[in-house]
């Protein structure tokens, strides 16, 4: 992750012991006009997205193109494939017996919205992304036990080091964190 | 939509428990508690069964299909009847998991990720016997539609073909679904192991999960999605798995009622498996408190409700067959029912309609043992079905000169067992090494428990 | 806790995890084209003969026309493979020493038959008839390619179903009058295409693409 | 295994032979590698093909003599194009005529030769199976003295020694025991044996005779006549427990011209009236229009009350007035099985009815020398026992396995100083034997035959012998002090014919003007012995219709053909009725004891409707204990019981349950329709009444739109009142289609091979119920169910309406065959094509793919034939002309009830019968628009007679 002008440092975390306080301080530390920052929880808590002002994703958008590419295609390759690549009298079938195109055009439907809906979600969350700088936080382990954290980074305009810890020390924290890079 | 149950129910989650400790419990079965005797003794036995898998499908490959009991009339035989038992208990998990979790149904959370695991297992077990019961193994690439050099393609009115794109999406979005799940999980896994090799492993599955509020709202999203698009799949693909025989002319196959009827017996089925597999496991591994009576209660009743589908299932045939005044569809009931199969179709009688009744009542429903019995009941019931539906309708069609017994040989049984060892086996491993409750929902749970506590109005699952 | 990975896995691991998806199709490709490429076919590799008889000097040198040796072509499925009796007929004349043909000699002396290596065939369960080629219109080198220029006989097609398929389907694009099928040096005409159309139908052809037409 | 290894270095002997190379060299150079890789079956095939054809012409193309390949057929070989010969079959003597596919000079099929009498184009099923017999790898293949392989000279050594011994004797110690003898050739030089020995004796033996016929009309007329029937002449049949439509040299023939009278076409309405009294169940009791069941030792007294005594029964009065009412047009025809007097009764009812000359002619013996077989084989053995024979010759039979009980030949036989056996099995009577010789088959040698009516035919080799056999003639010659004579030139020798009317002869597979001469015979006063009538429980006895009297019980396509009646595979059973099983509380394969004239054998029973249940029914044939791998051990071995002076029947049997129970397999389990109307049958009456009560009006209704079909449009048609059941189209099928045999186990799996089948089932009572027999070939839907759910294509339509399987596409889901409402497709479960024993693989048809371990696999209408005319149709620019494609199956039929056309085609005769009020499609209610349909069994009972 690098950036044009490195910051010395990723940026600060500050701990919580409940979502609520977690909350609470995102929302100010959003109001006192922070942006470049991210909450985390070890499960997702409502409103929080919103509260980091994070409303509309494009994983449906993504899901929806690729049910209908799946579809399409999968009837295609059967129409194609029944009707000019080599039509043959089945049963004495028409070669476009549509009807029993549908179940297989179904399944690619939603075998390819499945698989989009899947890969959209990891790239729009850039996943993988085994090394994070926060990991190198000891205390951060817990954000998948009973913790909550909030992390204001150090390339937002209004950050600064004592100033933001300060600011983050006011939501009962139980402990302000400096992230390496 | 449903709202949370009255609290008069007993909870989802057992009293006196935080986030730590439902992290701690779920994940320490994986990581710190040594792994108990009786799951080496189970393993081991499972894997029995699955060599004698491996070695009945050298021998069948070596000599062929003809080592089964199979003939011509009969020309399906255990092999099928595998593949659809199998499949349909395939579809409890995701059902369950997508389902319920669309219903919010809340008491899904801490049965889903083994449910959904059960899921794989079983159509990974469905999916081999499609491939063995070949009589050419060797060329099963002529189902896939690919640019070969002879200009040929699948013949797409084959529900044949399109079981291998059912069976294949539902594999595949069971997966995907199953380890979508698994992420957040397996970053509690990355943070709580204590190995190098085993940090690195989950660390690597976990793909950097870090529980951020912007990941966690589209992982639900996506979650919801795959819910959503599970759903409909489920229903299609035992459907589909259905349209094998109402496709086909033969009497006891041509009927329209089926799709659903197969649906109903899966969810049956799939229900049945997961009581057979939860009672016993809660019991070793202390999860009474995360797989309450409530869960136990409710899948029997699940249990209750299919079964009658099921039931009508089997009445509107016989009534159908009558009611058509089509000679060979009125003989196939008689012959179902007094023909030389007819011990099959009392037991299926006994096993799926009458042995659920039991779960009218509250005590039954709650005597684990009953739940236990009864759970194992029905899988076989359901075996069975799917035996007097293959070989019941066949060994006795339209020239009375094809009429013809069908008897099971070693090998067919061979390849059944086996097939459940092979299921048990994959099982085993799977508890073993991956936390078999999903541990972020459960912290959800907990956090819903606190806010009830502190008389907040409850909202459903984000 | 501390880092489990250093940060390049995050590129590594994104790359491997969608470039997997590449490499399979790319894999995919590549099997195909092979199975495709002249090394599964045998297409176009002269091959080893114990004479090292050559279509290219008999035929476009001395212009000796292919029934002459292969002579059931017209009656029969089998074209039918020249006895040593017919070299002998002219070679007991010409090249009556030349060492290249001792084991034509040999041949004909002992009686032990000239083991050729097949250049054309194909398996057991496809039933491929000369004669009804012949009489329809389809030219020895449509098949057999351009033997008049063959030093040593080399296999000139895929073989493949599909490339019998696809002249089954449109035999006007390979069709020719009938005089000119034993022509090796015959080039189609520039307005092959509805020539052909006339000739199927002065000859009666079909487009077979029946599977029975070769498969019983 | 090793005959095998055997078999492989004679091939390849003769394989190193320069002519073979010369002549590989001139068809086949670029497969001669196959003898190292085997690349391909067919390459393969035409590998072995050379070299037996190269056999087979050395043997044959030498100018003085040439084979003449049949009508219209290039003359020289075309590698890849069949030759047609023209030859005969000879079984118990009499000739059958054939023509045989000859593929690079390898025999591959069996047709029957339309220019001969006995056949008129057809053949049955044994005719069809002998070319299998050809190639059976456990067939003798060399000279054995006391069992170790030796060879000719040295045998011919030890039987010079021992006719020279004879000379001085003038013969008095030589015996030459043969089967019946109607050659010509055989006969002549049989005589000039004993012209030169004048002590020396000739014996024949057949274990099914005519003895009964012969005594009969020496009763009769004081001579022995041949009498020969005019079926076609007779519009009222009474069957004495004759089998007349399925035994017997005239059988073919006979249920020809039977079938022709009952064909009812286009308005024509008038039938023959068929009668069978008979004490077993029977074919022809099947198709009659009357079926009486009596006991065989009542038959005597039936034809007294026929001929003027107090009818007893119901039915024989009707049946009198009948006959009475068609004098000169009705016939009489008693059982071979009935004692001699009953023919001799028959003979004087016929004569009275006034039938002689119309519808029984009476001629000139056939036989070169007519004797009562039995009484000369008692003869024979009492010599032997006498110690007065040093020299026994016994060429072809078996007497060692089926003489009478009561003539103990085999025991005798230690009492001959030399004992000889030239045959075509290391069987029984070869091992009692010092010396056996492999003789030639029928298809490997020059000979003649004649047939029921006197007809010669020149029997022509197809291929030169496989292994080291010798014909009979070259045996006598050598016997003549002639060793090394060619059998070509002592047949020639016989028919003293100039070369071009013996090319003719040749040609066409009968000599001209061979018909025995007629005799105007005059009845005399004879008083008729009534034979004793038994009491207690009869016991029957029948030759087997597969193994015959045992010959064919190595060959896997008779044994594996289901039994027309019973449809039993690979085992004969003793016949008893429902009733008597239930008495015993027996079932089916139930081992019983059966105690007859203080000799006893166990047998497992088989129950059959319409048995008698005071008689019990056993097949001649089985048990062999030294047949081969086939045959060997197969069934149970009723020549045990069988005794000279009772051989077809006997009363007093004990029959006792054993407890034992022994499988047998059968491919039919259920044996009525069920109430479904499968088998449509109407009396003529209504039928006038209501041409089309069996014709299904089926306008279903289709989403679809469907194809036309306008270019060739095959069909077929099958007249179920003139099918027989006698099952040859179903081995027919086996040889033109390579269709595997699958072997005892495997068809108790329900795992038989057979593309045609024929079902039988019954109806009304058990005591005398109807049967119905019914081909089921592949219906060839147009709207086939098999197709729609084959995944990979592998089952689909062709432009001319066929239902096209491609093995090579096929991957074995069966979904098909669980979609087939005929239940007409077959399976390769295992592998079950034999594509290892090198001389099997020469039978097979190389225009027909060898199904493999795993695909699915059907009747394809014979697509090799179809393909093959269009393409010659094609190459001579026209279209194909009707009856030029004829399936194997209508091909072998004998009542020509198959046939097969393009409906598209006005003037075809498949057309013309789908046409008729009476046609009908199988299960046609399931929309599948089968091009097979069949045309209902119409039945003429006599009106008098209400059943």
């Amino acid at each position: 992750m690098k950036s044009r002008s490195r910051p010395p440092i990723y940026g600060l975390v500050a701990e919580f012991q409940g979502p609520d306080d977690l909350l609470t301080a995102t929302k100010e530390a959003h109001t006192a006009g922070y942006r470049h920052m991210e909450a985390y929880s070890p499960f997702p808590i409502e409103g929080l997205a919103e509260a980091l002002n994070f409303r509309k994703t494009r994983v449906p958008l993504v899901t929806l193109i690729g049910g209908i590419i799946g579809g399409c295609g999968g009837f295609f390759m059967e129409w194609f494939s029944a009707t000019i690549h080599y039509p043959i009298n089945v049963g004495g079938r028409p070669y476009n017996s549509w009807p029993s195109f549908i179940p297989i055009t179904f399944e690619m439907t939603i075998l390819c919205a499945a698989i989009a809906a899947v890969l959209g979600m990891l790239a729009l969350n850039g996943l993988p992304m085994p090394y994070h700088p926060l990991f190198n936080v000891e205390r951060f382990s817990r954000v998948s036990r009973d913790r909550f954290f909030l992390c204001i980074e150090a390339r937002d305009p209004q950050f600064d080091r004592a100033g933001t810890r300060e600011f983050l020390e006011k939501f009962n924290a139980t402990g302000v964190y400096e992230v390496d890079h | 939509m449903p709202s949370m149950p009255p609290p008069a129910e007993e909870p989802v989650v057992g009293p006196g428990y935080t986030y730590a400790s439902v992290t701690e419990k779920i994940s320490a079965i994986v990581l710190t508690r040594r792994t108990p005797r009786f799951w080496w003794a189970a393993f081991s036995t499972a894997f029995l069964f699955f060599l004698l898998l491996q070695v009945a499908i050298g021998y069948l490959f070596y000599k062929g299909v003809g080592i089964w009991g199979i003939n011509i009339p009969v020309a399906w035989g255990f092999a099928i009847v595998n593949f659809v038992w199998w499949i349909g208990i395939g579809h409890a998990g995701t059902l369950i998991s997508a389902f319920l979790l669309l219903m919010r149904q809340e008491w899904r959370t801490s049965i889903n990720r083994f449910a959904e695991a059960m899921t794989l297992f079983a159509v990974a077990c469905a999916g081999l016997f499609p491939l063995l019961h070949l009589g050419r193994p060797w060329v099963f690439y002529f189902l896939l539609p690919y640019p070969d050099t002879m200009r040929l393609w699948p013949q797409w009115r084959s529900p044949l073909v399109w079981d291998v794109f059912a069976v294949s999406t539902y594999a595949t979005v069971s997966f995907l679904f199953w380890y979508v799940g698994l992420i957040p999980d397996l970053g509690s896994m990355r943070d709580r192991a204590r190995n190098r090799f085993a940090r690195a492993l989950y660390g690597m599955l976990a793909m950097g999960w870090r529980g951020a509020a912007r990941h966690w709202h589209r992982h639900q999203i996506a979650y919801l999605l795959l819910a959503g698009l599970a759903t409909p799949l489920v229903v299609s693909v035992h459907s589909v798995v259905s349209f094998d025989f109402t496709i086909a002319i033969v009497p006891g196959w041509h009927s329209t009622i089926f799709p659903p009827y197969f649906v109903a017996g899966a969810i049956f089925s799939g229900f049945a498996m997961v009581l057979s597999l939860a009672i016993p496991i809660r019991k070793i591994y202390h999860l009474e408190d995360l797989i309450t009576m409530r869960h136990l209660d409710n899948s029997a009743k699940i249990l209750l409700a299919t079964g009658l589908m099921v039931s009508y299932g089997y009445l509107m045939e016989i009534f159908t067959s009558w009611y058509s005044g089509n000679t060979f569809e009125q003989y196939m009931s008689h012959n179902r029912m007094f023909g030389p199969y007819a011990p099959v179709f009392w037991s299926v009688i006994f096993c799926n309609v009458l042995s659920p009744q039991v779960f009218w009542f509250k005590k039954m429903r709650q005597n684990i043992a009953v739940l236990f019995i009864v759970s194992i009941i029905v899988n076989l019931g359901m075996w069975l079905e799917r035996f007097m539906i293959v070989v019941g309708s066949l060994h006795r069609d339209f020239l009375p000169s094809a009429w013809h017994m069908y008897y099971p040989t070693f090998w067919d049984l061979a390849t059944l067992f086996g097939s459940v060892g092979l299921f048990v086996t994959l099982m085993f491993l799977f508890i073993r090494v991956l936390p078999m409750i999903s541990i972020s929902e459960m912290r959800e749970l907990v956090g819903e428990k606190e806010e009830e506590a502190a008389e907040t109005p409850a909202g459903g699952v984000s | 806790m501390a880092q489990i990975f250093h940060p390049s896995t995050n590129t590594i691991s994104r790359v491997s995890l969608f470039g997997a998806l590449f490499f399979l199709a790319f894999l995919a490709w590549v099997v195909g084209a092979v199975y495709r490429s002249p090394y599964v076919t045998r297409q176009y590799a002269p091959i080893e003969q114990p004479v090292p008889f050559s279509h290219k000097h008999h035929v476009t040198d001395d212009g000796i026309d292919c029934r002459y040796c292969h002579t059931s072509v017209e009656t029969s499925s089998f074209a039918g493979i020249p006895p040593t009796k017919t070299c002998m007929n002219c070679h007991s004349i010409i090249w009556r020493d030349a060492p290249i043909l001792q084991p034509v000699r040999d041949s004909y002396r002992t009686g032990e038959p000239i083991k050729w290596e097949r250049v054309d065939f194909v398996p057991e369960f496809v039933f491929f008839n000369h004669s009804i080629h012949i009489h329809k219109g389809v030219g020895c080198t449509t098949c057999h390619g351009p033997v008049g220029d063959m030093p040593l006989t080399w296999q000139a097609t895929s073989m493949h179903m599909r490339w019998c398929v696809d002249c089954h389907r449109q035999p006007a694009e390979q069709l020719r009058p009938r005089s000119e099928v034993f022509n090796v040096n015959w080039q189609p005409p520039p307005n092959q295409a509805e020539w052909g159309e006339q000739l199927m139908k002065d000859y009666n052809v079909k487009s077979l693409i029946d599977c029975y037409t070769c498969h019983r | 295994m090793n005959s095998g290894k055997q078999y492989w270095r004679s091939l390849e002997e003769r394989a190193q032979s320069k002519e073979f190379q010369e002549w590989v060299h001139r068809e086949f150079p670029v497969d001669a590698s196959i003898w190292e890789d085997e690349v391909s079956r067919r390459q393969f095939l035409k590998m072995m093909g050379a070299s037996l054809a190269l056999a087979g012409l050395t043997a044959c193309q030498m100018p003085q003599e040439k084979i003449v390949p049949y009508v219209k057929q290039p003359e020289e070989i075309i590698p890849g194009k069949p030759l047609f010969f023209a030859t005969a079959m000879p079984l118990s003597g009499y000739a059958m005529g054939l023509l045989v596919w000859s593929y690079e000079g390898r025999p591959t099929k069996i047709e029957g030769n339309p220019e001969h009498p006995a056949s008129l184009g057809a053949t049955d099923a044994l005719a069809q199976g002998s070319v299998l017999q050809l190639y059976d790898p456990d067939r003798a293949q060399a000279v054995t003295e006391a069992g170790e392989i030796s060879d000719w000279p040295s045998f011919f050594n030890d039987l010079d020694a021992a006719m020279a011994d004879q000379r001085i004797k003038n013969g008095a110690g030589l015996r030459i025991l043969t089967g019946t003898v109607t050659s010509p050739t055989l006969s002549r030089q049989i005589e000039a044996i004993l012209r030169k020995f004048p002590a020396a004796r000739w014996h024949q033996y057949e274990p099914v005779n005519r003895d009964n016929i012969r005594a009969g009309s020496q009763m009769a007329f004081g001579e022995i006549v041949e009498p020969v029937y005019r079926v076609d002449k007779a519009d009222v049949i009474l069957s004495l427990d004759a089998d007349f439509l399925m035994e017997g040299p005239g059988r073919i023939r006979y249920a020809r011209d039977f079938a022709n009278r009952r064909r009812v076409r286009n308005g024509q309405t008038a039938m023959n009236r068929l009668y069978a009294v008979e004490s077993t169940p029977t074919n022809t009791g099947a198709v009659a229009d009357h079926r009486f069941s009596v006991r065989a030792d009542e038959i005597e007294g039936i034809v007294h009350e026929l001929s003027g005594g107090s009818p007893t029964r119901s039915w024989v009065g009707p049946v009198l007035r009948d006959l009475e009412a068609h004098r000169g047009s009705s016939l009489v025809v008693p059982g071979d099985q009935q004692p001699p007097v009953v023919h001799a009764l028959v003979h004087a009812l016929n004569h009275a009815l006034g039938n002689v000359g119309h519808t029984i002619i009476y001629n000139q013996p056939v036989e070169a020398r007519p004797t009562d077989q039995t009484e000369s084989l008692r003869e024979l053995v009492n010599e032997m026992r006498g110690s007065k024979v040093d020299l026994l010759v016994i060429l072809g039979g078996n007497p060692a396995y089926d003489a009478p009980a009561d003539i103990p030949f085999a025991e005798a036989m230690t009492k001959v100083n030399l004992r000889i056996h030239l045959g075509l099995y290391q069987d029984e009577t070869s091992w009692l034997c010092h010396w056996h010789a492999p003789e030639t088959h029928f298809l490997e040698t020059w000979s003649d035959a004649r047939a029921f009516d006197g007809t010669a035919t020149i029997m022509q080799p197809l291929i030169a012998p496989l292994y080291e056999g010798k014909s009979v003639h070259e045996f006598l010659a050598a016997m003549l002090d002639q060793p090394g004579r060619k059998s070509h030139d002592i047949v020639r020798e016989t028919w003293k014919l100039d070369d071009n009317r013996w090319h003719a002869a040749l040609h066409d597979g009968v000599v001209p003007d061979t018909k025995s001469r007629q005799k105007n015979v005059t009845l005399r006063k004879f008083s008729a012995p009534s034979s004793p009538s038994h009491s207690g429980t009869e016991i029957i006895f029948r030759h087997d219709p597969g193994t015959y009297d045992g010959q064919f019980a190595n060959v896997g396509w008779l044994q594996e053909w289901p039994k027309p009646l019973t449809r039993l595979t690979w085992d004969n059973a003793a016949w008893i009725s429902p009733v008597t099983a239930h008495r015993m509380g027996v079932e089916n394969g139930d081992v019983v004891e059966l105690k007859y004239q203080g000799r006893s054998l166990e047998a497992p029973v088989w129950i059959v409707p319409g048995q008698r249940d005071d008689a019990v029914t056993v097949h001649l044939g089985y048990g062999r204990t030294k047949s081969g791998r086939v045959g060997t051990g197969a069934g149970f071995n009723a020549y045990t019981l069988r005794t000279a002076d009772a051989p077809w029947f006997g009363g007093g049997l004990e029959i006792r349950k054993t407890g034992k129970h022994y499988p047998l397999s059968t491919v039919q389990h259920h044996q009525n329709m069920e109430g479904r109307d499968l088998v449509r049958v109407a009396p003529i009456e209504e039928f006038i009444r209501n041409p089309s009560f069996a014709h299904n009006e089926v306008d279903q209704p289709s989403l679809y739109p469907g194809y036309a079909y306008t270019d060739y449009k095959w069909g077929m048609s099958i007249d179920l009142t003139a099918c027989i059941g006698c099952g040859a189209c179903v081995v027919a099928c086996q040889a033109e289609n390579n269709i595997a045999v699958v072997g005892k186990e495997q068809v108790a799996k329900g795992r038989h091979m057979h593309w045609i089948r024929i079902d039988r089932y019954y109806e009304g009572s058990l005591e005398s119920p109807d049967t119905f027999f019914e081909p089921v070939p592949c219906m060839h839907c147009e709207n086939a169910p098999c197709e729609l759910v084959c995944p990979v294509g592998a089952t689909v339509h062709t432009d001319d309406g066929l239902n096209a399987m491609i093995y090579n596409r096929c991957i074995g889901t069966r979904y098909c065959s669980n979609n087939c409402p005929y239940k007409v497709r077959r399976f390769n479960f295992l592998q079950f094509s034999d594509i290892k024993t090198p001389s099997r693989k020469l039978q097979y048809n190389p225009n027909v793919t060898v199904r493999n371990r795993g695909v699915m696999e059907k009747c394809t209408y014979c697509i090799q034939r179809i393909e093959s005319a269009k393409i010659t149709a094609e190459l001579q620019d026209r279209r194909v002309h009707d009856g030029e494609i004829v399936p194997a199956c209508a091909q072998a039929c004998p009542t020509r009830a198959i046939v097969f056309g393009d409906i598209n085609d006005k003037a075809s005769e498949v057309r013309q019968l789908k046409a008729q009020p009476h046609d009908y499609g199988l299960l046609v209610e399931l929309n599948t628009r089968p091009r097979t349909t069949y045309l209902a069994r119409i039945r003429n009972p006599n009106p008098e007679m209400k059943t």
